[in-house]
């Protein structure tokens, strides 16, 4: 299962690399394929059925967007802080509990978690994630995840969970 | 418009002097390797503008070798920074 | 013949792959597919030198002929010259791996070994055929890079040191060997070393093209390990694995260094009198300054190590004669007679040292030290061993009726005939020296007190070894036989004529 | 239109890398140079490839630019958070401004659970 | 030799196949694109060493790996050197000549043996590097123990 | 000319890092300084002004390329480089292992 | 430390040589890979303890090597002297004419079939060399694997 | 000369003394150890052959030449090779009279030191490949006077240093030492030697010997002779090149030392000599009196060494040096008188000395005893041996009517007739007479000492048991003796006239002939070496207790702290002579190696195994090269 999905993918992949419909091609991509396919497949993620859930596309497309907003904002927090003068910064590094079930959504929250405003993943143990931020706003614990999490891991939990 | 991708060129390629400061400063490993790591995406710029400027599309190609191959150069800093003690 | 001008290069890369695909599924395919590669090479080489009149032929490899009189491909380069390297080459490469049958039994990861043996020989073959400057360059590093790790074959402090050490200077050479080749294409704008004769015999800007000359000087030199680069080579071949010793000493240095050297600045630079002192120069600080490392050192195998150097001192004062001569448009005969003594020395060095190498591996096997202070006795315990390396040390000191005594003498005759008083007394003096060195060696390995107790049971090394050094030790008399004339004309002065038509060969080469 | 988009999107990404790599320099302690680099050169970099798209459209070259930027995306998150771990590890103490570190805690406890493995 | 943290090890997951598809096609390009069998195989060598670095093998499967790469590398080198020297065989009787059809200038089928070559390069740079890799973990792996 | 003297001193780096430095690593890294400058000076030998790369793609077949032929030796010549580099991190791995330092100074058990 | 090899690459992509960019970076990034992998973590404590002592020892100069590298300085400066001088009457930068490369450039794409003509060149033209370039790497590999064995001897 | 019969016979000397005895010889080496039997017996029967070849040879003709001696080519050669015009001139054969002459003599040694060592090696530990070195050594010997090519004649000349070596079978720490140092010893002045063949074959053209004739005017030519004497000075043992004789015969058994360094390495290196001082060049003033100075100094001081000593065998390596001081000066003076008198003592001298080396082998082998101290009053035990070795010891110390005393006699005469001339070397001839003849008195002072040390005196107890050797062994011995009367009785009736005036020409005893004067001459070395025993004898009462036997294990202090001769060592004239000589400050080889030693510890001191050190040398050794090329 896990081998078929990567295929296709890959496959797809190369046509879209080559843009190209000739037959020379086209059995060069099956055999690339195949030959990745057999000394990646079974490293390809678990949970392919989830890739036939029409709704998760959906909220991805929406989660991208909102993605990319705080993408955004994110560089712009940075510029200020970097062209301040006096550079206000205050970094630490902070506990956050996730609640989220799959590893790989909780792997895509803290990548998300990366891209946005002060804040760096720095490591995914069990259910708590570890983050560097640099403007520790307060020094609760319980409101961490509001400032940190909670933007993504709704959508986060939609597609991927 | 040669012109002025030109003078991007040159900013970036001023950029890249940037991080070879912090590579040079250091002070610590880590430092270093962050400007490596910056370095490498940096070049994907370099190489569209390049790819732009020559009309050779190809050039791109150099700058996703380089992403991947950086990745995996950090990859393995990371990993050998962190040292086994830690690991899982 | 012409066709199978690759294949020097081909069947011992092909030996190296197999050896490495297939090696540990069959035991001994190491041993056997290496011996009869090297076997083969041997044969081909004898062939080309015994068959026909040694013609010189260049192959043109993917054929491509050349455009507008310029060649456009890799050109391969068979004369005598080349052809009488590539006999000494696996010759020395065939013993050695005869005798390593016995002796890498000492070590792990044998099928390494032969796999770094046949990439080595087929680098040097492949530099030795070379015709194009960088093909020369390319098959150099292979030579050398298989060579770093044998050196550090045995994977202990000094056999990492050294290789570290070789490795680093090596680094350094051929850096300086590739900027050199790269100004050479900008001046002339081709790789070929004919085409490239052409070019500056046509127009040649001096400060150039001595700027590029010192630079190979120095790169090839410190191949060649002749004096101020000579720093890696006692840490290196005493090092290295003993067979590989004699490759280094015997092979490695004179076909990647010497020969290159007097490839390039007899045939493809215009011959040029300040060069040609320099090199003689250097030759003979070589020389000298080698037997004196060589004579206090305790270190067996270092011993012999700074002997290369001396000895390749010996090879340069020859041929460097023979090109001072020739760029002062002097007699022919003279400079071909130093030349010949340059070239005879070195195909006698390559077995004398050889030997004596194998000679010391037969020692380490037995008694697994190398101090010559924790040696001593041997004579009745290793009566072979002993035997062979008296005719090696007898021959490296130029004691008749050894080989070394034949091409010294012509040295030093070729010497006094063309006037070079002070390097003729030199060379005898070094050559006494070196005669004090490895008496040295005999008493203190051979003689010099009862064996201790604990080494009661030590015998003769098993019989490859024997073999190889048995056969070794007669090479070291039958050489004596080129001084023969009939036989020279054969061997040597093909190959001296090589040397002494200059790059108008290399010029009629291409124009025919 | 395309043509000035293009022009926009690779000024903008030239400008957020120019932030970044001026975080670089200014920042104080590793954490937050990665923190500003990655983020902003990250997205810089995406621009600039984006805008190749409005250049050159669904050609080879724009779709090549198109897969880049996940590409990108993952590695350059992926990297800065392997660094960052791995500099932590290593022992690269936090800036002087530093507030806080939880993570210190834990890596103490794990440390005690595994007294052996040293 | 332990991976690294889940992180890492879910995004490796995800894109390892992708760096390998695309050295293949760094490799396959060679003669049409910069590129080939050097620059491909060593991608397709950073798309293993990802998998290893990530997720990390105990010592026995590392070695098991390595001889396996040797082996792949020293026939990567076979195939080079048996397609320069296939000419004698079939007949051309010189060696390294290109004696395939050179085929449509800027084809992916073209340049006779050149992409032949360059799969053979790539096959062996790959091996060649990961080898590099596996026997440097390896050793450290022995020496720590 | 000034481009040429300007990549020779990139090669005296180099060397310059391989005379005094007293650490392996650096000592490996100034070989590297080495190689990357005559890579340099061979592309800038075959540089020609306004040539074009040496790729040939559909619509743009004017013959006016820079000189391939320095670029297909520097290729050989990088990976050469990468060999000799690899061999030498591995030795230097193992002395470190041995001799438990990088300082070259004290790396001289073969001596005399 | 492989900052120059980057920088190469953008000098490589500067003069048309994209084929050596994409080559340099993978060279440039493996090097990195097996330094980190090698030196960084055999020493890591060594760097651990230096950067603690690190104002101490850089207090502190030896004469000698403040002379050997002195001398090195003056001898390097001698020696880009006589490249200078050498140099002087070759063609300046970017002015190269073709010679060997003339047939490249003119017949290659055409003789060898591949657009990319430094391919061409290295696969057919240099078939030769790029075997050995290959049996270099493949020799390297074996040596690493031989020098990295735990026991040489038995 | 080239008439049939010299064809022939010349081919079978050359097949019986060159060809047969080195396939022998490479036989032999095949052999496997037990086989000693048959290898004694085909040695023998080998040596027989070659010394009636050499007999029928030196027989066949009769001509009186010395300048413009005769060389030809070898003929069988020619019949069975093509050989081409270059090589011919290398086969160029000499056969003069002296050459003859030496052929014989040393086929005659060969073949009495086989039968001794067939005898000494059932007794003894043998050298390894004794028989195969024997025969190899005849072979190359003969080869080397057989040849007028120079080249020729070193190549052989050079392969007898290798048999000298191998010969030695050193086994524990002194001899193998000694070994050492004799191939270097004899290998360095054959590199010189090399050395001055190439500038005569510069100068000259020619490397044949037949051909040349060189005037010393020119510092190149004398070069070329200092050379090629220095050569033969060390084969034949001569000041300062002596220094591996006497090592060599205190540790080699005895056939060997009396074979080699006492018999052929004399004849080979006196032959070499006269060759070069007659043949090759026309030497002049300045060397004369260097060749004369060097003959009077081997003669005093090697004597003067031979004095102290206990180690018998070592005496005899010093009076072995001491007698090649007079045939040097009897070939220095140049004269017919003194070249006769130095071929004649050369004669002598290996008939006596290899003789006195068979004794001692004798002793040895009867005894196991080394050091005169242990040993004495064996005159009854051995009979035999005692009455050659007190045959030897007088002809050696130049006693009448022995051979020693003829050949001194003609010596001194010579010396007398040089004083005619006006050169400095002329007028010193009173010097050089005064040197030879205190020489002759310390060798009988010496001689004293051995015969008195080993044969009389009282019986040691540990010595109870010895018996005489076996007669293959006191055979050589005797004949030896015989030979010593013979030669010394028959002198000037027979022996000079039959055997050196065919090589010198005739000797005419012009000018100051006196023979009562040559009469006191002997009368006084007689009464001076007398002298000298009573001193020394006396000495030992006076200082028997307050000699402190100090520096312990060097050779020359001997092992027990009293002995006869310390008076001498200890008298404040020579003291402090000798005492350097023990530090070896006299002995060339010690000097050179501790020169050599240490510039070697210098170089090795730049080798300081610092990476940086060998990679800047490269770039140093690149600029020097520029500076090099601008200068
Ligand atoms: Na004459
Ligand atoms: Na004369």
């Amino acid at each position: 299962m896990k081998h078929v999905a990567l295929f296709i993918i890959l496959l797809g992949l190369w046509l879209l690399l080559t843009l190209n419909l000739r037959t020379a091609n086209m059995l060069a991509g099956i055999t690339a394929a195949l030959v990745t396919t057999l000394f990646f497949g079974r490293y390809f993620v678990t949970g392919i059925r989830k890739f036939l859930e029409p709704m998760r596309y959906l909220w991805l497309l929406v989660f991208l967007v909102i993605f990319i907003w705080e993408c955004l904002k994110a560089n712009f927090d940075v510029a200020y802080r970097v062209i301040h003068p006096k550079m206000p910064i205050r970094p630490g590094i902070i506990k956050v509990k996730l609640d989220l079930k799959s590893d790989f959504a909780k792997v895509m929250l803290a990548n998300s978690i990366t891209m946005t405003p002060g804040t760096l993943s720095v490591d995914l143990i069990g259910d708590i994630l570890y983050v560097h931020w640099i403007y520790v706003r307060t020094s609760d614990p319980e409101k961490y995840s509001e400032f940190i999490t909670s933007k993504f891991e709704k959508y986060i939990k939609r597609i991927f969970d | 418009m040669d012109q002025y991708l030109i003078i991007l060129l040159y900013i970036q390629i001023a950029l890249c002097f940037f991080c070879l400061v912090r590579i040079i400063r250091g002070p610590t490993i880590p430092d270093r390797m962050v400007g490596i790591d910056i370095f490498g995406i940096l070049v994907v710029g370099i190489c569209v503008i390049l790819a732009v400027l020559t009309n050779r599309m190809f050039i791109i190609d150099i700058g996703i070798a380089w992403v991947i191959l950086s990745f995996i150069g950090t990859l393995t800093l990371a990993k050998y920074l962190g040292g086994k003690k830690l690991n899982e | 013949m012409y066709k199978l001008i690759p294949l020097p290069v081909i069947l011992p890369l092909v030996a190296a792959f197999l050896i490495a695909i297939v090696g540990k599924r069959f035991k001994r395919l190491a041993k056997i597919l290496s011996v009869l590669v090297f076997l083969s090479t041997a044969v081909l080489s004898y062939w080309y030198m015994v068959a026909g009149n040694q013609e010189t032929m260049l192959y043109k490899i993917g054929g491509w002929e050349p455009i507008n009189d310029i060649p456009i491909g890799v050109y391969m380069l068979l004369d005598p010259f080349s052809g009488f390297m590539l006999c000494i080459i696996n010759t020395i490469a065939l013993l050695s791996t005869v005798y390593s049958v016995n002796y890498i039994t000492k070590f792990t990861g044998v099928n390494y070994f032969y796999t770094l043996l046949s990439i080595m020989v087929a680098g040097l073959n492949g530099v030795v055929l070379a015709g194009d400057l960088f093909n020369l360059y390319v098959f150099l590093e292979i030579t050398v890079i298989s060579s770093y790790a044998l050196v550090a074959f045995g994977t202990d402090k000094e056999e990492l040191e050294a290789s570290l050490k070789y490795q680093v200077l090596g680094g350094i050479a051929t850096s300086l060997i590739l900027f050199s080749i790269g100004m050479i294409y900008w001046y002339t704008k081709t790789l070929n070393m004919m085409d490239i004769t052409r070019v500056l015999h046509a127009s040649g800007d001096v400060k150039l093209i001595q700027f590029c000359q010192l630079m190979l000087i120095a790169g090839f030199g410190l191949k060649a390990a002749i004096m101020p680069f000579h720093g890696w080579l006692p840490d290196a071949h005493s090092s290295a694995p003993s067979p590989i010793s004699a490759m280094l000493s015997g092979v490695v240095i004179k076909a990647a260094g010497l020969y290159v050297i007097f490839r390039l600045f007899f045939n493809m630079f215009e011959l040029n009198f300040e060069i040609s002192v320099l090199i003689t120069a250097i030759g003979t600080l070589s020389m000298v300054v080698g037997v004196f490392l060589a004579i206090g050192q305790w270190d067996l195998k270092r011993l012999l190590a700074y002997h290369s150097i001396s000895q390749m001192g010996y090879v340069i004062i020859g041929v460097g004669m023979g090109m001072i001569i020739l760029s002062r448009q002097g007699s022919l005969a003279a400079a071909s007679l130093a030349i010949t003594g340059g070239l005879f020395h070195l195909v006698n060095h390559a077995v004398f040292k050889g030997l004596l190498f194998l000679n010391a591996g037969a020692i380490e096997y037995r008694l697994g030290t190398r101090d010559l202070k924790k040696m001593g006795g041997l004579a009745e315990k290793m009566p072979l061993t002993a035997a062979t390396s008296l005719g090696a040390s007898m021959a490296i000191s130029g004691i008749p009726p050894f080989n070394g005594f034949f091409s010294k003498l012509i040295i030093i005759i070729a010497a006094i005939q063309a006037r070079f008083y002070i390097l003729a007394a030199l060379a005898v003096l070094v050559s006494i020296i070196t005669l004090a060195s490895f008496m040295k060696f005999q008493r203190y390995a051979f003689f010099n007190g009862k064996i201790s107790a604990s080494r009661v049971n030590i015998s003769e090394v098993p019989p490859f070894m024997a073999f190889s050094m048995t056969i070794m030790a007669l090479l070291c008399l039958a050489l004596s036989l080129l001084l023969i004339p009939d036989l020279r004309e054969h061997v040597l002065q093909p190959a001296v004529d090589i040397l002494t038509g200059r790059n108008a060969y290399f010029i009629n080469l291409l124009n025919k | 239109m395309n043509e000035i988009l293009f022009k926009v999107l690779l000024t903008i990404g030239v400008v957020f890398n120019l932030f970044g790599c001026i975080g670089l320099l200014r920042l104080p302690d590793v954490y937050n140079r990665l923190q500003a680099a990655t983020k902003c050169v990250t997205l810089g970099t995406c621009s600039i490839l984006l805008s190749l798209i409005f250049r050159f459209g669904f050609t080879e070259a724009g779709i090549k630019a198109l897969l880049g930027i996940p590409l990108l995306f993952f590695a350059a998150t992926v990297a800065a958070h392997a660094l960052v771990r791995g500099s932590y590890h290593f022992g690269v103490k936090m800036g002087d401004q530093s507030v806080i570190d939880e993570y210190a805690d834990h890596k103490q406890e794990s440390s005690q659970k595994e007294p052996k493995e040293d | 030799m332990k991976g690294m943290s889940i992180i890492v090890k879910k995004v490796s997951q995800l894109i390892a196949g992708i760096i390998f598809l695309y050295g293949i096609y760094i490799v396959l390009h060679g003669h049409l694109t910069p590129g080939g069998g050097f620059a491909g195989g060593a991608i397709l060598a950073g798309a293993f060493i990802l998998i290893v670095l990530a997720f990390g093998t105990d010592i026995i499967h590392l070695k098991h790996d390595e001889e396996r790469a040797s082996l792949f590398e020293g026939l990567g080198l076979l195939a080079f050197i048996l397609l320069a020297i296939l000419g004698f065989i079939i007949g051309i009787k010189v060696f390294f000549n290109n004696y395939l059809p050179k085929g449509q200038l800027g084809e992916l089928v073209s340049a006779g043996l050149i992409p032949l070559y360059n799969i053979a390069v790539g096959i062996e740079v790959c091996a060649a590097l990961f080898t590099i890799f596996l026997a440097l973990v390896i050793y450290k792996e022995e020496i720590s123990k | 000319m000034i481009v040429y003297i300007l990549c020779f001193i990139l090669f005296l780096v180099g060397l310059f890092g391989v005379l005094t430095s007293r650490n392996i690593i650096k000592i490996i890294i100034g070989l590297t300084f080495l190689e990357i400058s005559i890579n340099l000076f061979l592309v800038l030998i075959g540089y020609v002004e306004g040539g074009q790369i040496p790729i040939l793609v559909k619509g743009s077949e004017n013959l006016h390329f820079v000189d391939p032929l320095p670029q297909a030796l520097v290729l050989t010549s990088i990976v050469i480089g990468l060999s000799t580099n690899a061999m030498l991190l591995a030795v230097a791995i193992r002395i470190y292992k041995k001799f438990k330092t990088f300082d070259i100074r004290k790396i001289r058990s073969l001596k005399g | 430390c492989g900052i120059v090899g980057y920088g190469l690459v953008i000098c490589f992509l500067l003069l048309r040589a994209p084929d050596l960019a994409i080559v340099q970076v993978v060279v440039e990034t493996i090097t990195l890979i097996i330094m980190v992998a090698v030196v960084l973590d055999s020493t890591r404590e060594d760097l651990k303890e230096r950067i603690m002592i690190r104002e101490k020892e850089s207090s502190y100069i030896n004469t000698k090597y403040v002379f050997n590298v002195l001398t090195v300085l003056v001898l390097a400066l001698f020696f880009l002297f006589f490249f200078n001088q050498a140099i002087d009457k070759l063609e300046p930068f970017g002015t190269h004419t073709t010679r060997m490369a003339e047939a490249y450039i003119e017949n290659g794409a055409r003789v060898t079939g591949s657009a990319n003509l430094v391919t061409g060149v290295v696969f057919d033209f240099r078939g030769y060399d790029t075997l050995g370039e290959a049996t270099i790497l493949f020799t390297a590999v074996v040596g690493i694997l031989a020098i990295l064995r735990l026991r040489g001897k038995t | 000369m080239e008439d049939n019969l010299t064809s022939i016979t010349l081919g079978h000397a050359l097949l019986f003394t060159v060809i047969i005895p080195a396939i022998a010889g490479l036989v032999l080496f095949a052999l496997p150890k037990k086989s000693n039997r048959i290898k004694d017996i085909l040695t023998i029967a080998i040596t027989v052959l070659s010394c009636f070849a050499a007999f029928k040879l030196y027989a066949s003709v009769q001509q009186a030449v010395l300048v413009g001696y005769c060389s030809i080519i070898l003929q069988p050669f020619k019949a069975w090779f093509q050989i081409p015009a270059e090589c011919a001139q290398y086969l160029t054969l000499n056969v003069d009279a002296m050459a003859r002459l030496i052929i014989l003599l040393v086929a005659g040694f060969s073949l009495l030191i086989s039968i001794y060592a067939t005898g000494y090696h059932h007794a003894e530990k043998k050298p390894k490949h004794f028989h195969s070195l024997l025969l190899l050594t005849l072979a190359a010997s003969s080869a080397a006077i057989f040849a007028d090519n120079l080249m020729v004649l070193i190549v052989f000349w050079g392969f007898l240093g290798f048999t000298l070596y191998a010969m030695l079978s050193p086994d524990d720490e002194q001899s193998s030492a000694a070994a050492k140092k004799t191939l270097i010893l004899i290998g360095a002045s054959d590199g010189l030697m090399i050395l001055g063949i190439a500038i005569i074959g510069k100068i000259a053209g020619t490397f044949s010997m037949a051909l040349l004739d060189l005037s010393t005017t020119n510092a190149l030519t004398v070069i070329a002779f200092l050379c090629l004497a220095i050569g033969a000075f060390t084969k034949a043992g001569a000041f300062p090149f002596h220094t591996w004789i006497p090592d060599y015969t205190q540790t080699a058994t005895a056939p060997a030392s009396a074979y080699l360094p006492a018999a052929l390495d004399k004849l080979l290196g006196i032959y070499f000599l006269t060759r070069i001082c007659h043949d090759v060049f026309q030497i002049s003033g300045g060397i004369r009196l260097t060749i004369l100075c060097l003959g009077a100094l081997t003669i005093i001081i090697a004597v003067m060494m031979a004095l102290i000593q206990h180690n018998y065998k070592r005496l005899l390596g010093y009076h072995a040096v001491s007698q090649v001081g007079y045939m040097i000066t009897g070939i220095g003076l140049g004269s017919v008188l003194g070249i006769a008198g130095g071929l004649f003592h050369m004669i002598n001298n290996a008939v006596y000395k290899s003789g006195l080396f068979l004794a001692a082998g004798c002793v040895k082998s009867a005894t196991g005893k080394d050091d005169l101290e242990e040993l004495g009053g064996l005159s009854k035990a051995m009979p035999v041996t005692f009455i050659c070795s007190l045959i030897f010891a007088l002809s050696i110390s130049g006693v009448p009517p022995l051979n020693g005393f003829a050949s001194k006699w003609m010596i001194y005469q010579g010396i007398i007739d040089l004083g005619k001339g006006t050169g400095p070397e002329n007028h010193l001839w009173m010097v050089w007479l005064a040197m030879a003849v205190i020489g002759s008195a310390l060798t009988l002072a010496s001689f004293v000492k051995f015969i008195s040390g080993i044969f009389l005196g009282r019986q040691k107890p540990a010595l109870g048991t010895i018996q005489e050797v076996n007669p293959l062994m006191w055979a050589p011995m005797l004949l030896l003796a015989l030979i010593c009367i013979g030669f010394g009785t028959f002198a000037t009736n027979w022996v000079i006239p039959s055997m050196l005036e065919p090589i010198t020409g005739n000797i005419h005893y012009s000018g100051l002939w006196n023979s009562s004067l040559i009469t006191l001459l002997i009368g006084i070395s007689l009464l001076l070496g007398i002298l000298f025993y009573v001193i020394a004898t006396s000495g030992k009462l006076r200082v028997a207790e307050s000699f402190i036997g100090g520096e312990t294990n060097r050779d020359e202090t001997g092992f027990e702290p009293v002995s006869f001769y310390e008076t001498i060592r200890n008298s404040l004239l020579f003291k402090p002579f000798y005492a350097w000589a023990e530090k070896k400050y006299f002995d060339v080889y010690e000097l050179s190696k501790k020169l050599v030693l240490d510039v070697s510890d210098l170089f090795s001191k730049a080798h300081t195994g610092i990476l940086s050190n060998l990679a800047f040398w490269v770039l140093a050794g690149l600029i020097f090269m520029f500076l090099f090329l601008l200068l």
